[in-house]
This record gives structure tokens, C-alpha cells and sequence, in this order.
């Protein structure tokens, strides 16, 4: 199984090629390619993430060959500890997002297919060790993204979707300036020989005209920004995140649900991967900045989701504020504050997709998410009912289950961030905690609890497949918060690498 | 019968997994199992209690040996190799990564888990009756059932992580539990009441556990640091877990030595956050605010919060943290405490609503445990926890009786003359009101008389004096005084005199009139228990027969209060509680540093005097208080009108309760709303705009741009045209064919390209 | 035949004769010859342009083809001539006739003005601009004549297939034939689903 | 004859076919204009090549473009047919979807 990171990354491929082989009209077909397409990687997935060797800290199921020769990018596959759990989610959304989507009526083959190749997208950009390569895939999921919402969106899809687009290939730009930067100053797009340049202080552009330095700058300090403001605006940290509520909200709910789930965690990866590592002294200078970003989005996005009365709205505010967390994490550079920042990617990625499922249920129904128009719902569907709340508890990081985890050791490893201000970064995110759980109280007051409108007495409860899209991942809420460790220790050798990196490379 | 870990480690698991696994079932099968359930999580719930009594049985033999005391009872599973490792798979040395969950047990928590396992048995007994016919009856006991399950393992937790995580699951539980109505249109509660309510003993709580929170963010940063850099404490502790408490207790006693003596400024703050916790949880002034309302849930919930769990958890921690609090924490306990105490009692005396009356006396108890252990008296908070858990949990329970028999009246003025028509029931709740109003040999009376005692102490000594002992003493003098008479203002209005449901007019009427009923709205003739009386007859009644484990469960309960009994347990618990058995041998005398001789050592001269003081004391306010109320209540009951009428504003603000509701929906609530507001507004005004409008300038540039191509440059072009039509017929070849237009142009252009370079 | 027209051709008849005569002088008889093509050649096109009828048009281009093959043999590359012939002639000029059979004649759309303007602007344009380029320009030309009794048809075939020369490019242009073919009777194809609302009035084919 | 006639034999012709795009309103004289335009620039190889000794480039060109001519003859040939089904005209300027 040597190949096996090509297969899981290309087999989607596949499947989008026998998508538009398919019979037209065949509706039934496609819908069962996808599935295999998407669940075979899952399971193969699966199996990866028990054949890794979790002692050691160097990439694994590597794969090297020159690719463009001309340019010197290779195709340069690997994994360790912080894309393996990564790729899991990866594949299990995608995979629950085909069953998700079965309700979509429009353009089936052309969905089927876009989906499929974003899957593909996403997995290379988790697999890439090669700079270009993982310019490459980043490159590729935007597009399918870009139509998903679209094509398949609400009503303000176009508006939508361009200002995603906008948004996301800005991010681009300058991901790909800084990029070419990199190999014009290391010669390599290989990610790893770029750090171990970099850990030797040799990756400063003093090859470069002005010697390393531009407009008074340091040549670090402009690669640092630029990749961080394009994987920001992924994350995204405010100020970039208004494109997130309103791709959201006009995105069909299995690709709210993958954008949220996974396309948000590109951007954290992306930072842990291919920012951070390449640039540290610039990065370690700027932890400052990116504390106060995390606490700002934490604080601000809990109180702006507080404020909402469309149900997606608010679950799309609520990312940006969990996102937070993720970035605080990073910057607090301590050990806690990566493995918090680590899991609490991969939490919320469960989480989230539950919250977005969960407004995709109701809205299937009454086609609208109008907070204030529900009310009562408890009473005809207990089973949406009891799982909303789970969903939400769990992304309120009730202890338990898996967001306390992230959320503990993201604020734990802040808290003990050697620079003392960060202290005072937990002391205002707390606030973040408190009104994380007014506004996700609120909600399930509003649409459960209270008179039941009587538009909405017919409503049927949760139909099986709703429960399949969402009941994996609520078990893996719970799990992981009881078993943390099935998270753990897997990224435990790769996380203590790269914070003992981070701390040391370059000086 | 000496502590056995092999075995007793084992059985203190299943106290934890029976519950669990009975949820576990009992959410997924509930519905289709016999009764619902209800028997099965009971049964697992009297199991749990009969293990915990066997085991609390161990301790106080042990207590009951040797010298008298036991020393020496602490047991941590982690010792016997018997521990979960929570976030990493293999342990990782000493490192400061890991945290393994083990169990911890000790006299405080062998004495709590007996509570928390008899009191939760009871409130499960008695909710087979109480809740029958209820559409979410399953669900209801799954929920009672993991609520038992997180007290117990808050309980048993031997680390302030697993702590906080039972802690919040409690919270999670209260919140489901209190809102329990609040999703059925069809019961005849009051459900719009317990959405809201469910929703602020929630947030209120939560605020507390952020506090708490960052309480252990600090005590683990500042511990590790320490143990990192000073080489002594690595020493001492090889195997240093920062979150276990044990390890906590001794660092800090390492901390506090090398500090000289002196606790450190950062564990005041760190203390005063863990406070904080106990505050939301417990109700402490001014995150009380939660808990009157969370008598919105059903009666044996109510039960059970201000019972065994969720209020005790607060008074829990502060016994588990003490020997981390520094003196200055100690006083803000000391202060907090006894204002609560003094505070609700006086909202407990002009309340009419019966559960609310209980809801204030249980803040007012809380402020005495609390103040009790600001005041060093450790044990004697403890041991009223203890006795209060049981009489508030009869006191509720019977209180759920009678709101039951009365066909759902909370409103005493509507109540009255109980007595003849629920004789067990009256006996249960006079037998519980004595005690807590600490008549001489009830329950009460010793636990009360402790606190006092350690006041008294505190005062007394002047190595510990300090002025805020003494407020705490004389307010909690003054609340124990006031208990008696609101609790016995309870009697007497409620199983005296003449049953007042039925009468149109009576002399509450007017007053009803002005302010309406307390508590829900009686339903009058729509009684969905209707089935068991006639409507003719809306007289009280004592629960039906098939109705019996309500009264059972009421008398399990009332036992612990009664003389004898509660003697007993007084012995038990002073002999088996003392710092040093509590927190082991080296962390028990720091412990004990902060405490004055005269409360641990009761025959010692400072502690005879203090107890001379103490009964004096309590047996005056009990009287003072019982006599009061019945003077006010059953012989001159024209009295009260005329004195809140002499009162005025003093009685409106007390009704009101202090406007603190009001005052911190002014504060906090109201800008929070508007803060979200401007936020919102922000971010698609300023934010989302800034966007936009770099959106829009770049689109006024495209449009300027396409402005010129088409006035200048296309205009030039047609200057072009113009010029041809000079020649005559070519002007329409400009001017018609699109494609062929712009291939002329192309051409025209390359000629003219090709004549600038010919002609430059 | 209306009057312009007569004009169109008398005029041209005259420059026939003036361009053999030119020819005759200047370089005896291959002047002859190459006037002669050249006459063919412009005057074919002139004709095309001017004509009304397209199916006249497109046989006077057949001319132009046949001019131009003609230099091709005065050029001593007498297998691109024959090429010429072959593929102008019998493949491109019989697809335009097709075309010009499928699509429906079309009599009004040739303006008078349009096509004097045109050449007169353009043919002046490119007149002047072409008589400064011929001032200026120097050809980069070797003056001995090229070697004569060369196999034209030869060395173009070993060209073609000799491995450091034009291989690949032959390659190339045999598959973008072989596609531009596919693609052509792809798109040709006509669909039904596509053309429904104009079955009635457009139904040429 | 020397090089200059052929080339300004080359340049006569492909003013014409300039010409016969720009002033035809008819699809099929845009095809035709562009054989002329194709057959100019074939001319100028052939005689380049001849006069300077004659190298094969040239006429290699030249034959590359009698292909392409074809090639690009016969698709242009179906796109007229298609403009014309849709349109219902083989005059250029109706098609104008371009302008939307």
C-alpha cells in the first residue's frame, strides 16, 4: 500500500469520471458512484489512520517523484500527525455530505461531480509536501466550490459565490507572490527542506534583490503576512470573514457543511503547514497580532452570532468565533495551545457540520431559517430535538464532550503562553464562552421550546437517513471527549516537533 | 472493616457506572421498557445507595477507632494503580501534559457520596409517583439519572479537570431538568416560565464556571512553573500531576513554605476564581438569582438541586480547595456567605409562594455553609451540608406533596389547615422544619450550632480574628433567628388554621387581589389528576396508596432529622472529619494552620467557651424565631398586614428581592443586548461595508474605465468613421457588421501602426 | 449584366492586358507567365469580391488557387503546386460550394459602395504602405539562383519523416486534421432538439 | 522575376482578402477572404525559400498551412451551417450575441 495517499486523493477522481460517464438521467446511478466514490476513501482512510505509526514524528506514506522539472515542483505526497486526523474528517464528510445532498434535485450529475472533485482538491491540499502541488489542489478546490454555491445555492447564490470567489482568490494571490518568493529565495518548492532551510536561518531572501529586505521590511515579515492573510481569510479571522456568513447562508446545506467541516480547517492547516514553519522568526514576532485576531474573532464572532436571527447566520458566526480558538492556540506556542488548537479543528469540524445538518433538517421543512419564526418544535420532533442538543452542547464545549477538549487546552495553553498578555487574551475569551451558550440556549429556546406554531404541527421527525448524515458525527463528539486520546496521540510526536521548531528555528 | 482498595475501588466505580449505563439504556429503550424505565434506573439508584452506605459505614468505623478520629482516610485509586488517562493513551512520565482521572476517596467524600446516594434514591422514588402520567416521564428519569451520575462523580473526582467536567454536566442536567415542562403545552405547568428559567440558572452558573475556569487555568500555570523551575519541588513531588488535587494540596503547601508562610498574590486571585465558581453553583449573592427560579422544573428536581447536587457541588469545592485559600479568600467567603444568609432569609419571610419560601431558605443554609467554612469552621460547613441535604430534600418533597394535594396551588395564602387532610406528610415537613430551624437535638441544631461554634471560635481567637468574622457572626446569628420564623411562618400558614383553596374571600384576599398569586396559576378545574379525586371535594389529600414510595421517600428522609438520628450522624461526622483525615497527613496541618485551635480541638479552652456561646446563642434565636412566627401567624394574624404596612419601602424592596434581578438586567443583561447589536451592526455595516465598498470602488473604476473606451477611445474610432465618410460609400462599412467591423478595425489599426512606424 | 459591372470588367480586361504586356517586357517569357498568373491570381480575387452571386465568387477564387499554383511551378516548387491544385482546388473550394449550396442565395447583401470603399481605402492603405516597406526593405535573399533539378516531392518527404526535422509537426498537423474533421462533422450535425422553432423557415437543408 | 514582384503579388492579394472580409455581408466571403489571406502568406514562403537557394522551411510552411487551411476550412464550413440554422442568416452582423 505504498500509494495509498494517491489513492484516497485520486480515487474520488474516479468517480467523478464515471459521474459524467454515467447514463443521463440516471439519477439513481450517480447517487450510488458517489457514495462508493466517496466511502471507499473513507474506509481507506479508516485504515490509515490505524496503520499510522503514532511514535514518530517524520512524514509517513511518502511519495516522491519529480513532477515539473522544469520549474522543480515534484509530486511530493506524505502525512503526519497534524493532516492524519484531518484526512479522516476529510473523507467522513464528504462521505455524509453525498447522503446529505440526496434531496437536491438540480443538475444531479453536474453536483455529483463537482463535489467529487473538491473532494479531491481537499485531500491533495492535506497530502501535499510540495509547495507547488499544494498550490496546485488549493487551486482546484476553489473552483468547484465557486459553482457549488452558484449554481446550487439560495437566492443570493451569484452574490454570494463571487464574493466568496473574491475573497478566496485574493487569499490566492498572495499565497501564490509568496510563494514564488520562497523558491526564488530556497530553490525548492519541497515544504520540508524549505523548514530545514529555515530552521538554519537560511530561508531570509538575502539571495534576493534587496537583500533580504523590501520597503523596510524584512523579506520574512512580507512572506509571513502574505501567507498568513491568505490562509486567515480561510479560517477565516476577522476582519476577513464576512464572505463566511453569506457563502453560508446561500450554500445548499452538504456544502455548508463541507465548507464549514473542512474548507475552514484548510486555513489552520495551512498556517500550521505552510506558513508558520517557513517563516518562524517573522512568525514569532507576530504572535502578538495573531492573539489579539483569535481573542477579537473569538469575542466578536460569539457576540454577532448572539445578534442573529437567521439560524444559519448565526451557526456560520459561531465558526468564526471557534475558529478563534484555533488561531489563539497557535500563537500562545506552547504545547497545550497546539494540541487545543489541533483538536479543536478537528472538533469542530464535527460539531459544525452537526450545527449546519441540524438548520438543513428544518429548512428542508419550512423553507426558512427565520429564528423567531419557529417555536415548539420539540413537541413534534423530540428526536431532532434531542440530537440539536447534543449537537450544540457539543459545540458549546460542554465537558463531556469533544469541544471541552480543544477549547480546555487551546485557553490552558494560552493562559501558560510565555507571553503574559495572553493571560489577559483568556480572561476576554472567556466571555466568549459564556455568550457562545446564551446564543446557542437561545436558539434551542426559540425554534424547541415554547408555543408550537401551528403551520408546523404536520412536520415529521428526522427521517432515517437525516440521523445517518448526523449520528456519526455526534458520536464522534462524544468519543473524543471521553477518549480524547484517539486524537491525542496521534499528533503527539508531530505536535511536539513543531512547537519545539517554532520556538527555536532561525535564531 | 477497614477500607479495602481492591475491592472498594471497584464498588466505587460501579456507584459511577450504574447510573451511567442505566442512562445509557434508558435513552435509547426507555420508552418500551415496562414503567417506562422507571424501575429499572430506581433500582440501579437504590443499589448505588445501599454501596455508598456500606462503604460510608467503612469509613465511620474507621472514624470510630484508634483515638477517635481518623486520621489517615484518604484514598486515591491512582496509588493502587486503578486511574483512566484521559488525554494521552500511555502515561507520559511526570510530564505536566497528562491528565489521569482517578478516584478519590475520602471522609468528605464518603460522607457526601452516602448523601448524594440516599437523597438521590429517595427523589427517584419519589418521582415514580410524583411524575406519573407525564409525556416525557422516560426521559425525565434518564435525566434525574445522570444528574446522580455527574454529583457522584464530581464526588469521586480526584482532579479539578474531572471535577469541572461533572461539574458542567450538572449544569447541562439542570438545565434539561429545570426546562422539563417548558416543551409541553399540555402539562399544567408553567412552561413558558421554565424555558426561561432553565436558560438562566444555565447562563448565571455558567458565569460561575468560567470563573472557576480560569481559576484552574491559573493554579495550573503557576504550579507548573514552579515545579519546573524550583529544583526542591521536583524533589518532593517526583511524579507531579498539576490538575490532581492531592499534588494540588501539596504544592501549594510548598508554594506557601518557600513563599515564607506568606500565601502568594496570584493564589488569592486563582482562590477568588474558584470561588467564583461556588457562587454560581451554590447561589452565592449575586449569582443567586437562578436558583429561586429553578423551582420552575418539577418538584423532586428542585428536590435534588437544592439538595445532594448542583447547589452542594459549590460547598463541595470549597472543601476540596481550602487548603489552597489564603486567608484574604477566606475572608471574601466569610463575607459573601453570611451576606447571602442574612439577605435571603429576609426574602424568605415575605414570600408566600411555598417553593420559593424553601428556594430562599436554601440560599440563606448555602450562605451558612459558606460563610461556615470562610470562618474555618471546615467541618461544621460540611456537616450542615450534609444535614441540610436531607431535611431540604424532605422539605421539598413534602412541599411537593402538599402542592400536589392542594391540586397544583404553590401560593400559601391559598393553603391552610393541611394538616388534618396529610397527616405523614405534615409530620415529615414539621419533623424538617425543626431541624432547620435548629430546635434543640434535631439535625439543624448541631450542624447550626457547629457554625456557630466556629464564629464563635473565630471571634474569640485572636490569632485568626478579624472583623469580618464578626459580621459573619452576628448575620448569621440574625438569619438563623429569621429561618426559625419564616420556616415556622411556613407551618402555620400552610397545615393551620383553615383550609383556604375553597373560600372566595378570606382575609389574604385583598392583597391577592392587589399583587395576583405566587407561583403558577392554580388550574382550577382542568386537573389532569383528576382521575384519583372528585371535583366536588377540593379539599387537600395525602398521595393515594399507589402513590406510596412519595410518602416512603419522605420518611427515609425525615429520619436524619429527627433526635437521636441526628445525633448519631453528629458524632459520626465530627469523628470522622478532621482536616487531617480530609486532606491527608502534611496538606491537613497546612490546612489547619488557617484554623482556630478552638474548632478543632472542641476541649480546649477557647473551644468550651465557644460552645457555651454557641448553644446559648442557637437555642435563643430558634426560640425567639418559632415564637415570633407563631405570635405573627396563628394567634394575632392581623399583625403582619399592619407591620408591612409600617414597613413601606423597606418591605416593597424585600418583596421585590432587592430589585437584583433588575439591577443586573440593567447592567449586564441590557448592554449585552445592545453590545450585540452594535456588533451585528458593525460587522454588516463597517466590516462587511469596508468590503463592499472596496468592491464598489473598484467597480466605479471599471465603469470609468469602460467610460473612456467608449467616449475616447471608441470615439476615436469613430473619429475614424467620421473620417472615411470622406471617402465617400466606405462610411457604412464602419457602421454596419459587427465582426467585420472589428476586423476592419484590426486592419485600420495595423495600417496605421504600420504608418506611425514608417512615418517616425 | 448591369452597367457597374461592365465598367468592373472592361477596366479589368484592360489590366489583364497591361500586366502581360508589362510582363513580356520585363522578363520575356517567364514574365509573360508570371503576369499571367498574377492576373489570375488578383484578378480571380477581384472578381470574388465584386461578384453578386457567391457560387460565381467561389469559382473565380478557384482561379486565385490556380494563380497561385501557378507561381508555385514558376518558384520550381512543383509538388506544393500540385498540393495546390489538389486540396485548394478539390477540397477547400468544394467544402465553400457546399456551404454555398446549403445556405440560401442571398442577392441583396453586396453594396455597391461597401466594395469600392473598401478596396479603394484598403488598396490604397496597403498600396502605401507596401511602397515605403519595398523603399526600406533589404530581402534577406541569397542572388544565386536556387539549384536546379532538385526532387521537390523528395526531399519534402524525407523532410517530413526524417526524425530531426518536421516529424513532429507532421504528426501534430495529421491529428488536428483528423480532430478539426471530427469536430466539424460534430458540429454540423444537426439537432433536432436544437432547431425546433425554426423547422419551418429554415429548413434549407 | 525577382523576389519584389512575388511579394507584391503576396501583398495585392492580401489586401484583397482583407477587402472581401470587411465589405461582404455574407458568412461564406469571410471564409473566402481568409483562403486569399492564407494563400498570400503561402506565396511569400514558396518565394522566400526559392531565393534563397531553396531551403526546404518554406515550402515545409507552406504545406503546414494548406493543412491548417483544410482543417480550419471544414470547421468553419460547420460553424457557418450552425450560425445559419440559429440565425436563420449567413450574414455576420446578425450574429451578434457577442454584444450581450
Amino acid at each position: 500500500m505504498d500509494h495509498i495517499l494517491s489513492w484516497i486523493c485520486f480515487l474520488p477522481l474516479i468517480g467523478m469520471t464515471a459521474v459524467i460517464l454515467a447514463p443521463k438521467g440516471n439519477n439513481t446511478l450517480v447517487k450510488a458512484i458517489s457514495l462508493v466514490a466517496t466511502g471507499v476513501p473513507f474506509l481507506l482512510a479508516t485504515w490509515l489512520y490505524f496503520s499510522f505509526d503514532k511514535t514518530t514524528a517524520s512524514y509517513q506514506f511518502v511519495q516522491r517523484f519529480d513532477w515539473i522539472p522544469l520549474l522543480g515542483a515534484q509530486y511530493y505526497v506524505g502525512i503526519d500527525g497534524l493532516s492524519i486526523a484531518l484526512i479522516f474528517l476529510t473523507t467522513l464528510l464528504l462521505f455524509i455530505a453525498v447522503p446529505a445532498s440526496f434531496s437536491i434535485e438540480k443538475a444531479q450529475k453536474a453536483y455529483y461531480a463537482l463535489l467529487l472533485l473538491l473532494e479531491v482538491g481537499i485531500l491533495g491540499v492535506f497530502i501535499s509536501l510540495d509547495y507547488f502541488l499544494f498550490y496546485v489542489f488549493w487551486e482546484i478546490m476553489l473552483l468547484p466550490m465557486y459553482f457549488l454555491i452558484g449554481i446550487w445555492g439560495g437566492p443570493r447564490r451569484e452574490y454570494a459565490a463571487i464574493k466568496f470567489f473574491l475573497y478566496t482568490l485574493t487569499g490566492s494571490v498572495l499565497m501564490l507572490v509568496a510563494i514564488v518568493a520562497l523558491r526564488l529565495d530556497s530553490g525548492t518548492f519541497s515544504i520540508p527542506e524549505m523548514m530545514n532551510l529555515a530552521r538554519s536561518g537560511q530561508l531570509t531572501g538575502a539571495s534576493l534583490p534587496g537583500g533580504g529586505q523590501l520597503i523596510g521590511l524584512e523579506f520574512a515579515t512580507w512572506i509571513f503576512w502574505f501567507l498568513f492573510i491568505g490562509f486567515a481569510i480561510k479560517v477565516p479571522v476577522f476582519p476577513f470573514h464576512t464572505w463566511l456568513p453569506d457563502a453560508h447562508v446561500q450554500a445548499p446545506t452538504p456544502i455548508s457543511v463541507i465548507l464549514a467541516g473542512i474548507l475552514l480547517k484548510l486555513g489552520g492547516y495551512g498556517m500550521l503547514r505552510a506558513c508558520f514553519p517557513l517563516v518562524p522568526t517573522a512568525f514569532r514576532e507576530s504572535c502578538f497580532a495573531l492573539g489579539v485576531l483569535g481573542v477579537v474573532s473569538i469575542v466578536y464572532g460569539a457576540y454577532v452570532a448572539l445578534g442573529q436571527t437567521d439560524f444559519k447566520r448565526m451557526v456560520a458566526y459561531s465558526s468564526v468565533s471557534h475558529m478563534g480558538y484555533v488561531l489563539l492556540g497557535f500563537a500562545a506556542l506552547t504545547e497545550w495551545g497546539y494540541y487545543g488548537a489541533a483538536t479543536q479543528m478537528f472538533n469542530h469540524g464535527t460539531s459544525s457540520a452537526v450545527m449546519f445538518l441540524v438548520v438543513g433538517v428544518i429548512y428542508d421543512r419550512a423553507h426558512h431559517r427565520d429564528l423567531n419564526g419557529f417555536g415548539g418544535l420539540a413537541q413534534v420532533m423530540p428526536r431532532y430535538w434531542a440530537l440539536t442538543t447534543l449537537g450544540f452542547f457539543a459545540a458549546m464545549g460542554l465537558p463531556g464532550l469533544a469541544g471541552f477538549v480543544s477549547e480546555a487546552m487551546t485557553l490552558v495553553g494560552a493562559y501558560s503562553a510565555p507571553d503574559p498578555v495572553f493571560k489577559l487574551f483568556v480572561l476576554i475569551s472567556v466571555i466568549g464562552l459564556v455568550i457562545t451558550a446564551a446564543f446557542l440556549l437561545w436558539a434551542i429556546q426559540r425554534v424547541f421550546l415554547g408555543n408550537l406554531n401551528e403551520k408546523y404541527k404536520d412536520y415529521t421527525d428526522m427521517s432515517p437517513r437525516e440521523i445517518f448524515c448526523q449520528a456519526p458525527l455526534l458520536f464522534l463528539c462524544v468519543v473524543l471527549g471521553i477518549f480524547p486520546f484517539f486524537l491525542l496521540d496521534w499528533m503527539e510526536p508531530s505536535v511536539v516537533q513543531m512547537v519545539d521548531f517554532l520556538k527555536t528555528a532561525g535564531s | 472493616m477497614k477500607f479495602d482498595p481492591s475491592t472498594d475501588f471497584g464498588l466505587l466505580l460501579a456507584v459511577l457506572l450504574i447510573p451511567l449505563i442505566g442512562y445509557t439504556i434508558q435513552i435509547f429503550f426507555g420508552k418500551k421498557l415496562p414503567r417506562q424505565g422507571d424501575w429499572m434506573l430506581t433500582g440501579g439508584m437504590g443499589v448505588v445507595m445501599l454501596i455508598t452506605v456500606y462503604l460510608a459505614i467503612k469509613a465511620i468505623a474507621a472514624g470510630a477507632h484508634g483515638d477517635g478520629h481518623a486520621v489517615d482516610f484518604l484514598h486515591s485509586s491512582q496509588d493502587h494503580g486503578f486511574a483512566f488517562k484521559w488525554l494521552f493513551d500511555e502515561a507520559k512520565g511526570p510530564g505536566l501534559l497528562n491528565v489521569v482521572a482517578g478516584i478519590l476517596y475520602d471522609p468528605l467524600g464518603a460522607v457526601m457520596l452516602a448523601v448524594v446516594g440516599i437523597v438521590c434514591f429517595c427523589v427517584h422514588l419519589f418521582s415514580i409517583g410524583y411524575m406519573q402520567g407525564d409525556r416525557r416521564y422516560h426521559i425525565f428519569f434518564a435525566n434525574i439519572s445522570l444528574f446522580s451520575f455527574a454529583m457522584l462523580g464530581l464526588v469521586l473526582a480526584d482532579n479539578i479537570l474531572f471535577l469541572f467536567l461533572f461539574w458542567e454536566i450538572m449544569g447541562l442536567m439542570s438545565y434539561l431538568l429545570i426546562g422539563h415542562f417548558s416543551q409541553d403545552p399540555s402539562n399544567p405547568f408553567f412552561h413558558r416560565w421554565a424555558t426561561w428559567a432553565s436558560k438562566k440558572a444555565f447562563l448565571t452558573t455558567r458565569i460561575g464556571d468560567c470563573l472557576l475556569f480560569i481559576g484552574i487555568f491559573i493554579f495550573y500555570r503557576e504550579f507548573t512553573t514552579a515545579w519546573e523551575t524550583v529544583p526542591a519541588f521536583k524533589e518532593a513531588l517526583p511524579r507531579f500531576q498539576p490538575f490532581l488535587f492531592t499534588d494540588m494540596w501539596e504544592m501549594g503547601r510548598l508554594v506557601v513554605a518557600q513563599n515564607g508562610g506568606e500565601f502568594p498574590a496570584w493564589m488569592t486571585a486563582a482562590g477568588l476564581c474558584c470561588f467564583g465558581g461556588t457562587i454560581g453553583k451554590s447561589a452565592q449573592f449575586p449569582l443567586h438569582i437562578w436558583l429561586p427560579d429553578a423551582m420552575a422544573g418539577p418538584t423532586p428536581v428542585s428536590a435534588m438541586i437544592h439538595a445532594a447536587t448542583m447547589v452542594a457541588a459549590g460547598v463541595f469545592l470549597l472543601g476540596r480547595m481550602y487548603p489552597l485559600m489564603s486567608p484574604e479568600v477566606l475572608a471574601v467567603v466569610t463575607v459573601v456567605g453570611a451576606t447571602t444568609a442574612l439577605f435571603a432569609a429576609t426574602i424568605g419571610m415575605v414570600v408566600y409562594d411555598i417553593k420559593a419560601v424553601l428556594a430562599y431558605s436554601t440560599i440563606s443554609q448555602l450562605g451558612f455553609m459558606v460563610a461556615a467554612v470562610g470562618m474555618g469552621g471546615l467541618v461544621a460547613g460540611m456537616f450542615h451540608m450534609v444535614t441540610h441535604a436531607f431535611f431540604k430534600a424532605c422539605l421539598f418533597l413534602s412541599a411537593g406533596s402538599v402542592i400536589h394535594g392542594c391540586h397544583h396551588v404553590q401560593d400559601m395564602r391559598l393553603m391552610g389547615g393541611v394538616r388534618k387532610h396529610m397527616p405523614v406528610t405534615f409530620v415529615c415537613m414539621l419533623v424538617c422544619t425543626a431541624a432547620i430551624a435548629g430546635v434543640y437535638q434535631f439535625s439543624g441544631y448541631f450542624s447550626k450550632d457547629a457554625i456557630l461554634l466556629a464564629g464563635w471560635a473565630s471571634v474569640l481567637d485572636n490569632a485568626v480574628f478579624s472583623g469580618w468574622n464578626l459580621y459573619a457572626l452576628i448575620s448569621l446569628a440574625i438569619a438563623a433567628m429569621f429561618t426559625a420564623f419564616y420556616m415556622f411562618r411556613l407551618i402555620f400558614m400552610t397545615f393551620f388554621g383553615e383550609y383556604r383553596g375553597n373560600l372566595e374571600t378570606h382575609m389574604y384576599s385583598a392583597q391577592i387581589a392587589a399583587e395576583g398569586v405566587e407561583g403558577p396559576e392554580p388550574h382550577a378545574h382542568d386537573d389532569h389528576h383528576g382521575d384519583e379525586h372528585g371535583h366536588d371535594a377540593h379539599l387537600p389529600h395525602e398521595a393515594p396508596l399507589r402513590r406510596n414510595p412519595m410518602t416512603i421517600s419522605l420518611v427515609i428522609l425525615a429520619v436524619f432529622a429527627v433526635p437521636g438520628v441526628a445525633a448519631l450522624l453528629n458524632g459520626w461526622i465530627t469523628h470522622l472529619m478532621t482536616p487531617l483525615s480530609m486532606y491527608g497527613p502534611t496538606a491537613g496541618a497546612f490546612a489547619a494552620e488557617k484554623i482556630s485551635e478552638g474548632i478543632l480541638d472542641h476541649d480546649s479552652h477557647l473551644g468550651r467557651q465557644a460552645h457555651y456561646l454557641a448553644v446559648g446563642v442557637s437555642l435563643f434565636v430558634a426560640t425567639a424565631g418559632i415564637v415570633a412566627a407563631w405570635f405573627l401567624y396563628v394567634r394575632r394574624r392581623d399583625l403582619p398586614e399592619v407591620i408591612t404596612t409600617k414597613l413601606g419601602l423597606v418591605y416593597t424592596a424585600v418583596r421585590r428581592r432587592y430589585f437584583v434581578d433588575e439591577m443586573i438586567d440593567i447592567a449586564f443583561i441590557q448592554p449585552t443586548l445592545k453590545l450585540t447589536t452594535f456588533f451585528r451592526t458593525f460587522d454588516e455595516k463597517v466590516v462587511d461595508g469596508f468590503v463592499l465598498l472596496n468592491g464598489s470602488i473598484h467597480k466605479g473604476l471599471a465603469f470609468f474605465m469602460a467610460w473612456i473606451d467608449k467616449t475616447i477611445v471608441d470615439g476615436l474610432v469613430n473619429l475614424v468613421g467620421l473620417v472615411s465618410q470622406a471617402f465617400g460609400a466606405a462610411t457604412r462599412l464602419l457602421q454596419t457588421g459587427r465582426i467585420q467591423q472589428y476586423a476592419a478595425f484590426a486592419v485600420a489599426g495595423g495600417l496605421l501602426l504600420a504608418s506611425w512606424l514608417i512615418l517616425s | 449584366m448591369e452597367p457597374s459591372s461592365k465598367i468592373f470588367y472592361g477596366a479589368l480586361s484592360l489590366l489583364t492586358l497591361a500586366a502581360l504586356g508589362a510582363g513580356l517586357v520585363a522578363a520575356g517569357a517567364e514574365g509573360l507567365a508570371f503576369g499571367l498568373f498574377s492576373v489570375l491570381t488578383l484578378g480571380g480575387a477581384l472578381v470574388c469580391i465584386w461578384e453578386r452571386s457567391v457560387v460565381r465568387s467561389a469559382f473565380s477564387l478557384m482561379a486565385t488557387f490556380l494563380g497561385i499554383a501557378g507561381f508555385f511551378v514558376l518558384l520550381h516548387a512543383d509538388f506544393l503546386a500540385m498540393a495546390q491544385i489538389l486540396i485548394y482546388v478539390g477540397g477547400i473550394l468544394a467544402l465553400i460550394l457546399f456551404g454555398v449550396m446549403l445556405t440560401p442565395p442571398d442577392l441583396t447583401e453586396r453594396k455597391i459602395s461597401r466594395v469600392l470603399g473598401g478596396l479603394v481605402v484598403f488598396g490604397l492603405g496597403f498600396a502605401w504602405v507596401g511602397m515605403r516597406v519595398a523603399e526600406s526593405a533589404t530581402w534577406a535573399v541569397t542572388e544565386k539562383g536556387p539549384a536546379e533539378g532538385v526532387n521537390n516531392a523528395k526531399r519534402i518527404g524525407v523532410g517530413f519523416l526524417a526524425a530531426d526535422q518536421y516529424v513532429v509537426a507532421f504528426e501534430l498537423a495529421a491529428v488536428v486534421l483528423t480532430v478539426a474533421l471530427v469536430a466539424a462533422v460534430y458540429i454540423a450535425r444537426r439537432r433536432r432538439a436544437d432547431l425546433e422553432p425554426m423547422e419551418g423557415q429554415g429548413g434549407g437543408a | 522575376m525577382g523576389l519584389g514582384a512575388y511579394v507584391a503579388v503576396s501583398a495585392a492579394l492580401f489586401a484583397l482578402g482583407v477587402v472581401a472580409i470587411i465589405v461582404r455581408r455574407n458568412v461564406l466571403y469571410v471564409l473566402m477572404g481568409i483562403e486569399m489571406i492564407l494563400n498570400a502568406a503561402n506565396i511569400n514562403f514558396v518565394a522566400f525559400s526559392h531565393f534563397q537557394g531553396g531551403a526546404l522551411d518554406g515550402r515545409m510552411f507552406a504545406i503546414f498551412t494548406i493543412i491548417l487551411a483544410a482543417a480550419e476550412a471544414a470547421v468553419a464550413l460547420a460553424i457557418v451551417l450552425n450560425v445559419f440554422y440559429l440565425f436563420d442568416s449567413v450574414r455576420p452582423s446578425e450574429a451578434d450575441l457577442l454584444r450581450e
